[in-house]
């Protein structure tokens, strides 16, 4: 047992740390650190950038482009990129679809997508959750009938991040209606224009309009847009949400934020005194360090075990636990900054800077609130906390 | 002690619910707050003809004469209505600021107030970044300075404010499109509006107070007391919203509200609001105390229950709901949004938790 | 709407202050202020001297001995009590089985208890949670069979309080084993001296031994025992549980007890400074008061309401509110006078007196420990906090 | 970083696992409680056999110089079993106080502690009460004074105090059973012992340390991580036994565990539990650390997560076992009780939370 990084795990942070700090725009940094989302246009060019540097793709092993990397030097790469705060690359292709395509896709698939996911050439979005159909999943009732030459495909998806900007989809669909839940359900990829596909936007509460549902109506695709085998797509989603848990928790950006916190709380003058010397923020400021501390040995603990074990394909049920605690961690740190913002959260310019101007309190204050409204969302998405611990009760505790 | 309603008062209470339901529904409601005013003129007027804007001011000044108990009825109400209609700044705050005053311009102004024709908001920010200067000069005041975050200050017919004399903090009435006066406004998180607001060498009238701060000071906290009440109305309405979703949502064969641990997290949703509701009362039954001292720790012990239970309980909502619940189209997460804003207003948790700890506590 | 008490209540209470104070032992008094339970002496000789004043029952109607005040004055006395703080009066006898019996029983039974009740001259104890039976009392197995000149009882009960000292206990037995759950229950009135009861005491893990094990072997007791049908002791027991739903929160004791930790904290030393100085205990001690005072709303609301409806014998569904936060309130209480006691709690001197003189700190210091791990019990006992939320979510969501 | 276990480490812990299972069962345990000296000699002496007791001590001391993972793998173990076997105090205490003096004295007493004939306890409280006065007379070192809550005080049969001299503090070493020394032991609420000690002009011996006050803080650090590691033990068996509660007690026809409500409970203990695991690795990697000021700040946030999952956790269980875990005949309230008094050893909450802020958080 050794629990300090080694020298080599150390070098290769500080290599990461170099290169992100040569080559992340400075203007993305600036609006990273103002605790708003990045726009498209940051993610794609910092996508590749890092594409060009060879790690577009960093949980990859070589033979499909990746770098190679153990689930340490993968976990020390998110964790710089999350604290530069550099953005998120689009989870969509490079960890949650490219895994499902190079585990479980023909050669031509892997060859056609692959290298457009690792140079974001395409933009991936995910048809998982419907209207009726959210922690419940398996009760998704889109469906894919077979046709001479490929698939018709009819209903409706929801909670389509980013599908404004996407040029693929991946999709559940049902294609034997009489299975049981989660059989006959299959996975399938699908180009945006295909005729048929229509999108609405759906505006969060935050303000942002992140999300869509997205509408299948007599879309016609071809028979290689299937992965893998008919009726297999229940495996192929869990494979591929459990692979998402770890990333999920979002450590290095809470981690990221806490520092951005932490400046901002000593430059907030409360009562003649810097808000971070006041007895009760410095307590709560702590107690999240501490609460993330712990879920970041946490995780090292689970990667180090799957990596002196191998990864057996199916997630480790204690994952659900960084997912919970990710959740909840990212949530306070969103509490904390809106109680630093105080009344000059009140205002809603929307992107407007001359109402930004007119509002007291830093310029960060309006993005203070959008965040704590935007990130109730993560402890409902990607499995929600209540789903979490059915988990844990059921496949750790044998309850 | 008793808790029951005088039949005036449950008339009021069943009048205004009848009338919020039939002119303040949800559609109605988003598509307003989509541009200035922001409110309903139409229900403001139904306001009129019911008496609520009458509702506070004296019977001397033509007013109905309702106490603390009377405005927590109509602030619940309004909160249950997720209303954005100025009634917090108009018949709670100004009333209380214009009450020593008897002049012409000022009768005139509540004859107005109560007969809906005006609206008036008052700038009670306590930063005093945001303190304003006045200067007499030839019988006139004249205001010279910045307020920012002022309620509908973009809407509003009048403005109450404070401002320094020189000789100490006075109150001022001025009309919102006096000349060197300039307002911006802008939409705040909770689908309402705010401004910002300079005056340049702005012709003024000062109100007659004996005592400016101690008046503003009262003025803030009925209007505390108030905006708890809003709190326990919107409270109750997400209660309530997150139980018929939990009855009628489907997930796993069943409707949720049948799994054990979303039921318990709605059980504790009912406890919260059971504390934010005694607290509310606790605000009307102290919010005219005499003794300053008793009344700003008892309000701060309210507005400390009300914060708790409304993060609490907007957090379980929108959990509870899911997806569904973080998006524009529900009414859900505006009730969250506004209940987030309301613990911002009149004092943030740190803020009266710093009053009860240099108190020595609530019952020091 | 009138919020405040009125002029005559305010008298009532200072009436019942004065009381208190002239008569309640000074002896007892200390005790009690240093944060341990009174003992049974303590607590004859108080109800007793209640008992002369008239004041022995105080929620009982006059017709019965009781004063006749209404709920609010009742809630008064209790809380002007519990404040002193004086021992409660034995809540078996007063609050659980008295109005049971002026309720259901028969005049001959009315007659012959409910004077000794008031008096003090029975000690009641209570024959309700078996091993078996805890949160689900209605699985319980005692049963009564009916013989010539009356029934015999067999089985066992268990957590019954004060069991070591009482001479009569109020017991549920099935009486009909074929019935369903809540039906064949009865309610009977039993002499601990009939032959076939034994008591073996439960050690808890405060080092008290307040609640035992009751043996029932062949217990022969006369027909008159019964309370009411046969049959219907599920509902009595109901009707007594709910009766003593707003008195388990016990606001006075927990109002009275954070009187005493304010005097701690004032007195013990920390860093130079009065702990009640130190901003994160003081936070902590007034979002604790602010959470008692509004249960304490809470509890006047409903009690109000019950005033200008009569009783209607069924518990509100809303006393559950009080329950669950009531003991909260109790048990954080006891975790604040851990806090002040610190590593003085350590010792545990089981009441020998050279003990405790050999460790620091406050005289009560080892009773801050005790009294944690006790109050445990109140999020357990008279329906568990799990069992109040259900009720909640059932009776009053209609979930 | 890996979190393997050596082939050596494995090795022990699972010999230690099945010593405890064989001789610590919770009867046993009881039994042991109720007298003096509360803990087992023959199990002592199984843990000298094992080559537990030859593990902290340097190679060259003929020990076995095992290191922080070491003591955190028997501390887990120990925990788990709710030892009450001294093993802190002989074995990761005084290792350290011990370890810069080479006189014969100290070398035998080393050897008498490795080969199970010597307990060792130390005094290591921080309150300046029990500030014990050292003074030099005719090349002999007499001791003066009280000390409080000395764990085992009573029966250990050396002592290891920190001592002031006039020309600074020094650590001293004494038999428990010297001329002018009095102890009073007593029972302490984990089913443990503890004494006051006073000391009147006994004869001590000087330990060799070139500087006392730093070796007592490495000492205190140390014990620190593996008190955390225990608590991490104890914590465990608080889940396990929950859980196998959960699965056999039934309730309303259906075991309780099938309760959603319960089985959610159980989870947060499942988190709390990995947060405490995680923390006590993190003292474990950093008692040893030379900066003292980044030592201290590793080991307080251990401490703080400690506390806080050990506070939920036994409440937790508890809770879930229901009146039955309130009773001194099962095992959980025993553990529960040792967590709460691991709590307030080595610095309670407040102590470790002011230290951070002392320090401007964990990052600063």
């Amino acid at each position: 047992m050794d629990l300090s990084f080694t020298r080599e795990e150390e070098a290769f942070r500080q290599n990461v740390r170099c290169f992100i700090q040569d080559n992340l725009p400075e203007a993305t940094r600036r609006h990273m650190e103002s605790f708003r989302s990045p726009t498209r246009d940051m993610i794609v060019a910092w996508s590749r950038i890092l594409h060009a540097r060879g790690w577009g793709a960093p949980r990859w092993p070589a033979e499909y482009g990746g770098p190679g990397w153990g689930p340490i030097q993968q976990y020390i790469f998110i964790e710089e990129c999350q604290a530069a705060p550099a953005p998120d690359l689009l989870s969509f292709g490079v960890n949650m679809v490219g895994p499902v395509i190079y585990t479980f896709g023909s050669a031509e698939q892997k060859a056609r997508y692959l290298p457009r996911i690792s140079s974001m050439e395409d933009w991936w979005c995910q048809g998982f959750s419907e209207p009726g159909a959210g922690s419940d999943l398996a009760s998704l009732k889109t469906r894919a009938v077979r046709n001479d030459d490929g698939w018709v495909i009819d209903g409706q998806k929801t909670w389509t991040t980013y599908g404004q900007y996407a040029n693929m989809i991946f999709v559940l669909a049902r294609t034997k209606p009489a299975a049981k839940k989660q059989e006959g359900i299959s996975f399938f990829l699908i180009d945006m224009k295909t005729p048929g596909i229509t999108l609405r936007p759906i505006q969060t509460i935050d303000g942002g309009c992140e999300v869509n549902e997205v509408f299948f109506d007599n879309v016609r695709i071809p028979g290689d847009a299937l992965v893998g085998q008919e009726g297999k797509g229940w495996d192929y989603a869990k494979f591929l949400l459990g692979n998402e848990r770890v990333g999920i928790a979002r450590i290095g950006i809470s981690k990221g934020r806490m520092r951005l916190i932490r400046d901002a709380a000593s430059t907030c003058i409360r009562d003649g005194r810097p808000l971070i010397e006041h007895a009760r923020f410095l307590d709560r400021f702590i107690g999240l360090e501490v609460e993330l501390k712990a879920l970041e040995l946490t995780a090292l603990r689970l990667l180090a075990a799957e990596a002196s074990r191998g990864n057996s394909g199916t997630p480790d049920p204690a994952s659900s636990v960084l997912k919970i605690k990710g959740a909840e961690i990212q949530q306070r740190t969103s509490e904390l900054m809106l109680d630093i913002a105080g009344t000059a959260a009140l205002p809603w310019p929307q992107g407007d800077e001359a109402i930004r101007a007119l509002a007291p309190g830093p310029s960060w204050a309006d993005a203070a609130p959008s965040l704590y409204f935007n990130l109730r969302k993560v402890s409902i998405y990607g499995g929600a906390t209540e789903v979490q611990k059915n988990i844990i009760a059921k496949l750790i505790l044998g309850l | 002690m008793n808790f029951d309603l005088s039949d005036e008062q449950r008339m009021l209470d069943d009048s205004l619910a009848r009338l919020l339901a039939d002119h303040a529904d949800f559609e109605t409601r988003r598509r307003l707050s989509s541009r200035a005013p922001g409110w309903s003129p139409e229900l403001w007027a139904e306001f009129a003809r019911l008496g609520l804007l009458a509702l506070p001011f004296d019977e001397k000044q033509g007013g109905i004469g309702g106490g603390p108990v009377d405005t927590m009825l109509v602030m619940r109400q309004l909160g249950r209505a997720l209303s954005a209609e100025p009634f917090l700044e108009t018949c709670v705050l100004a009333p209380v600021l214009l009450s020593e005053d008897g002049g012409g311009v000022v009768t005139a102004l509540r004859g107005d107030i109560m007969e809906g024709r005006a609206i008036c908001t008052v700038a009670a920010r306590q930063e005093s970044a945001d303190l304003v200067q006045a200067a007499s000069t030839g019988g006139e005041w004249r205001l010279t300075g910045n307020a920012s975050l002022v309620p509908w200050g973009g809407e509003a017919d009048w403005l109450i404010l404070p401002a320094e004399t020189g000789k100490g903090l006075a109150l001022f009435l001025i009309e919102g499109e006096r000349a060197g006066v300039t307002r911006r406004g802008y939409p705040t998180q909770d689908g309402r509006r705010s401004a910002k607001i300079t005056f340049k060498d702005a012709v003024a009238q000062r109100l007659a107070a004996s005592d400016a701060g101690g008046l503003l000071d009262r003025a803030r906290a009925t209007a505390l007391a108030a905006i708890c009440a809003e709190a326990v109305g919107a409270m109750e309405s997400c209660l309530e919203q997150t139980v018929e979703y939990l009855r009628t949502r489907q997930q796993f064969g069943t409707v949720i509200g049948k799994f054990q641990a979303l039921q318990h997290q709605a059980a504790d949703m009912v406890i919260a609001l059971e504390q934010a509701r005694s607290m509310a009362f606790f605000a009307a039954m102290n919010c005219e105390q005499a003794d300053a001292a008793l009344r700003e720790r008892a309000l701060s012990a309210a507005k400390v229950q009300i914060n708790r239970s409304a993060r609490s309980i907007g957090q379980a909502a929108i959990q509870l709901h899911g997806g569904i619940g973080m998006t524009m189209e529900l009414a859900i997460g505006h009730y969250f949004k506004r209940l987030t804003m309301i613990e911002l207003s009149f004092g943030d948790l740190d803020h009266h938790l710093d009053r009860l700890a240099a108190a020595g506590g609530l019952a020091a």
